[in-house]
């Protein structure tokens, strides 16, 4: 069978150079004389280049001829194509229904490239990765990198601890509460903050690390009604759309403000973006100059200027 | 919270209403007694034992009672409201209580039998009352345990004296109690709607398993404002 | 509960009562405000007879829909010095006002009603409702409670602005006499607080009709 | 001869009808056993046993008469055994038995034990006859020792009991009979707790709510006075007596 197949290679490679000999000697006929074959004797020059030409052409000729005979055929006096033999029977192109399939592979693929394309460039502006281990792995594993920045899910609680009385300590009128509601689960805490008489809130960490937040109003409460004490209700949703809205606005900027590098001060900047909320009810949209706009306050906070926006007037 | 009614009732029908199908409890049925201090922990056993709350921890209240009284233009008996508050959990609602005459009734009739109207408040209640023209007539406080078998309360307590000269302070005189007796009172009642005299027999019957530990009885109290 | 605005909207001279309700009712539609279903306050009034010496007293025992279980007393005491106390109490409260009825006695013909449909329009409650007493149209009030806000001075500029929007210019800049009054800008809002704006709103409708 | 039996149909007629009644108590029980265990309590139950101790004493007293022959004296013979249905025989037995026949019988008429019970008997006679008259004269005297030592034992608790009963109802008063009173008075009509009252503190002073600070202070309310007993006939008001009667007619039906 290799035998067979080298053969025919040799006759198609034998073929084409055949081929192209051809179209050579095609093209230096079409041409006529040229200014290289110089001034004098142009017509023999260009005869004798005529007549390589051709010799060239039957040598190839008689090499297809050689492996053409070398091919030994099978005893039914057929070379089997296999699916390249039907190409040969509808040589129409509608009947053989290949064209809008091909147009559809095409599109399809076209558009993966588009979407991936678009794709990679958001991920490269957001870091949302957020593990450090699958961020280790896309940046080469540098051991030299690893040693700078502690993963900082795993950082232990009385540090956590620290850095959330120093936030407390900072704002007057922002009062947290810690509570650890699987005192066996060394990493998990839970914090309350309490926002003047706006709003309360339910963070979650993992470590150094918010998982989860969650905002209610001033007389909303967090604790459960089975009596665990310490297990903080994370999941019911505000009785109002207000905090509904803050509720998807914190968690997005939690995942903004996330940096592996720097846990502490991600937290940090969390909670003075959350602190920017005392004001909620009395602020008015930058964009638009009105406390109101579909019946809502301005429930944005921009996450650099923490400038005041209404959902549809951000910018 | 949408409300799911049309048309929305005063409130002064949904209580006739209410009045009218008899399902506000304003009756109460109870006897009373007594134990000394030197018994009352086998009592106490006794009632763990009988009642339902025997799974949870013994349940103890202590409470300052109030009694005020209104005269009304030409009634011989003045209205008789009390104030009750819980001296253990700040911030609960204050308790307001309409009282009526006690009726004993003849020998056939297991409990004494008296109208009444629980009504939380706020506890703006004391200056309203005296705002209202009510007198405080007296006040002590009442510290004990409490139980409860299906519809029925026990309370065992004891009846202290507020000290009068130590009340400006900070504790409001509840930190010296001075008892009344050396008995802790005990009381077994039910509130309910008027005319479901068949709690009265089982009250009776739970009280015959209490003897001869405690002897819950009716208590005249025409008898005790004659007696010495 | 949230901070709740109390208004008197007046009754254009050309128009009925029912008819300033619907053009409000309109305009509240408009907004994009959904109804959901209706409300009532009553306030019926005892005051004391001549036995009781001294100055008459009155008390006003007030039910709002929105707090069912609950009934509110004020007490108007001439002092001195004249105040008011207020109790917040359940249900069984009108009976006993029933069992004094030979002390307080109700004024039958000044008991006031405010009746009507409720709004709701994103954490916005909207009430717009008629006043009536035994009976009497009296006027339309217009109830507005922010539900997410506690303190009043926090949203009042807030909910200026809306009910601007549905009731023009009817709307003042500053806030309600009742929050200056009371000193309540900056104080937890209560469901008492409502009620005593009823009170107020309902004691000069009565003045109007000359009781 | 005919007296005899005379006499044994009376003693018969009478055994019969105890063990009648007996049966019928012993139904009834089972009845309320099986449809009243709900609402059956412990007294009703003990009463329904004392009955049927009763009536099987009676029984047992009526054998035991002088005037009763001895039973065991006669013999039953059946006279016919047939597999066939007996209806006069199923009425008699209320259904529990339909047929007389050669299976049930030898149960039912059984004066002696069963063969197996009756050889272990055989046994245990043979055992105690091999047994010398001196190891039995000791064995009978170690039983009865133990008997006496178990008698003594719960006659001595049986005492004690009894003394401690006595005692119990006799001497430890759990309650006191002057002090309910006392109590009861006290917490109804302020028996006790008012003296300490000064009357004028008791009028304005504050009542230690907890809300009220002292600017609160109201003004005493009511006539001037304190009278400490509330609930005699109170000072009668001058004039407005006549003027409100009215208001005492539509006094509130409740009251």
């Amino acid at each position: 069978m290799n035998v067979e197949l080298d053969a025919l290679n040799e006759a198609l490679k034998a073929v084409s150079s055949l081929r192209s000999c051809v179209g050579n000697f095609f093209l230096s006929l079409s041409q006529g004389v040229r200014s290289e074959h110089g001034e004098d004797h142009r017509e023999t020059k260009y005869i004798l280049e005529l007549q390589d030409l051709v010799a060239e052409i039957s040598s190839n000729m008689r090499k297809v001829e050689q492996t053409c005979s070398s091919i030994p055929l099978p005893p039914d006096g057929q070379i089997n194509l296999g699916n390249t033999a039907h190409l040969a029977h509808e040589t129409t192109q509608d009947r053989q229904a290949l064209y809008s399939e091909l147009v559809g592979s095409y599109k399809w693929t076209d558009k993966l490239h588009e979407i991936s394309n678009i794709t990679f460039g958001f991920l490269a502006q957001n870091v949302m990765k957020r593990s450090y281990n699958s961020y280790l792995n896309s940046s080469g594993m540098n051991a030299k990198r690893r040693r700078l920045t502690p993963s900082c899910h795993n950082v232990p609680i009385s540090s956590v601890e620290t850095v959330i009385t120093a936030i407390d300590r900072q704002y007057q009128d922002m009062n947290m509460n810690v509570y650890r509601p699987h005192p066996s689960n060394c990493h998990n805490l839970q914090i309350q903050v309490s926002l003047g008489r706006i709003l309360r809130a339910v963070i979650s960490f993992r470590g150094m690390m918010i998982e989860w937040v969650k905002v209610k109003a001033y007389n909303e409460e967090f604790q459960t009604d089975n009596g665990q004490l310490g297990q903080l209700d994370l999941w019911t949703n505000s009785r109002h759309h207000v905090f509904r809205k803050i509720t998807e606005n914190a968690n997005a900027a939690m995942l903004h403000f996330y940096s592996p590098t720097l846990p502490d001060l991600a937290v940090r900047s969390f909670m003075t973006w959350l602190h920017s909320f005392r004001s909620l009810f009395t602020d008015t949209c930058r964009r638009c100059g009105n406390h109101l706009l579909c019946a809502m306050p301005p429930t944005w906070r921009d996450f650099r200027t923490l400038e005041a926006f209404h959902e549809d007037c951000k910018p | 919270m949408a409300m799911a009614q049309q048309t929305v009732n005063t409130a002064i029908d949904s209580l006739t209403a209410a009045l009218k199908s008899n399902i506000i409890p304003n009756q109460e049925y109870f006897l009373q007694g007594s134990i000394l201090d030197s018994s009352v922990e086998v009592l106490l056993h006794r009632l763990r034992g009988l009642c339902d709350n025997v799974d949870t921890n013994l349940e103890t209240f202590h409470d300052h009672e109030m009694c005020f009284s209104i005269r009304g233009p030409n009634n011989t008996q003045p209205l008789q409201l009390r104030v009750r508050r819980s001296l253990d959990h700040n911030g609960m609602p204050m308790q307001l209580r309409y009282i009526g005459q006690p009726e004993i009734g003849d020998k056939s009739r297991p409990t004494v039998l008296r109208n009444s109207i629980d009504i939380g408040t706020s506890n703006t209640v004391v200056e309203f009352l005296t705002e209202l023209g009510c007198r405080k007539d007296f006040e002590y406080s009442a510290k004990g345990y409490m139980f409860r078998k299906g519809r029925m309360k026990i309370t065992v307590f004891k009846v202290f004296k507020i000290d009068e000269t130590r009340k400006m302070m900070s504790s409001g005189g509840f930190d010296a109690l001075s008892p009344l007796t050396h008995s802790y009172l005990v009381e077994l009642s039910v509130l309910a709607p008027s005319g479901q005299d068949a709690i009265a027999d089982d009250m009776r019957c739970f009280a015959e398993q209490l003897r001869p530990l405690v002897q819950l009885e009716k208590i005249d109290y025409k008898r005790l404002v004659h007696g010495p | 509960m949230g901070v709740t605005i109390l208004l008197s909207y007046p009754v254009p001279e050309n128009k009925t009562g029912p008819q300033t309700v619907d053009l409000l009712i309109k305009r509240i539609g408009a907004l994009g405000a959904v109804q959901s279903g209706q409300f009532l306050v009553d306030c019926e009034t005892f005051s004391s007879g001549p036995t009781m010496g001294g100055p008459p007293r009155t008390v006003h025992v007030l039910h709002n829909s929105e707090q069912p279980a609950a009934v509110f007393a004020l007490l108007e005491s001439p002092g001195p010095p004249p105040k008011t106390v207020p109790l917040v109490a359940d249900g069984l409260f009108d009976l006993l006002m029933l069992k004094m009825s030979s002390i307080y006695a109700s004024k039958k013909q000044t008991r006031m009603e405010a009746r009507g449909t409720r709004f709701e329009i994103a954490d916005f409650l909207v009430k717009i409702g008629t006043v009536t007493m035994s009976s009497n149209f009296k006027g339309v009030l217009v109830e507005v409670e922010y539900r997410p806000c506690f303190i009043a001075g926090n949203c009042w500029e807030l909910m200026r602005e809306f009910m601007q929007s549905f009731l023009g210019s009817v709307v003042q800049n500053t806030p309600p006499p009742y929050f200056q009054v009371h000193n309540r800008l900056n104080d937890v809002y209560q469901p008492l607080d409502t009620i005593q704006q009823y009170l107020d709103h309902f004691a000069s409708y009565r003045k109007v009709a000359g009781l | 001869m005919q007296r005899e039996e005379k006499q044994q149909d009376a003693v018969l007629e009478a055994v019969i009808s105890r063990v009648n009644d007996l049966k019928t108590s012993i139904g009834a029980m089972i009845f309320k056993v099986e449809n009243e265990y709900e609402t059956l309590n412990w007294p009703n139950f003990l009463d329904n046993f004392a009955l049927i101790s009763g009536q099987l004493t009676s029984l047992t007293k009526i054998l035991s008469n002088e005037k009763a022959p001895a039973l065991r004296n006669f013999t039953v013979l059946p006279l016919m055994l047939k597999p066939d249905l007996d209806e006069n025989l199923a009425r008699v037995t209320e259904g529990r038995l339909t047929t007389f026949s050669h299976d049930i019988v030898p149960d039912y008429l059984r004066t002696k034990p069963e063969p197996d019970a009756e050889l272990k008997m055989m046994q245990l006679e043979h055992k105690a006859n091999c047994v010398t008259y001196e190891t039995a004269q000791k064995q009978v005297a170690a039983m009865n020792k133990v008997v006496g030592h178990v008698w003594d034992l719960v006659n001595k608790a049986r005492e004690e009991w009894e003394s401690e009963a006595g005692s119990r109802s006799g001497a430890a008063q759990t309650f006191s009979l002057t002090d309910t009173p006392l109590l009861v008075a006290a917490i109804s009509m302020g028996k006790g707790l008012k003296h300490t009252v000064a009357p004028g503190a008791m009028m304005g002073g504050p009542p230690p709510g907890p809300q009220r600070g002292p600017g609160a202070l109201g003004p005493p309310q009511g006539p001037p006075g304190g009278i400490p007993g509330q609930m005699g006939p109170m000072g009668k008001a001058p004039s407005a007596i006549k003027t409100n009667i009215k208001a005492a007619g539509q006094m509130h039906p409740y009251r």
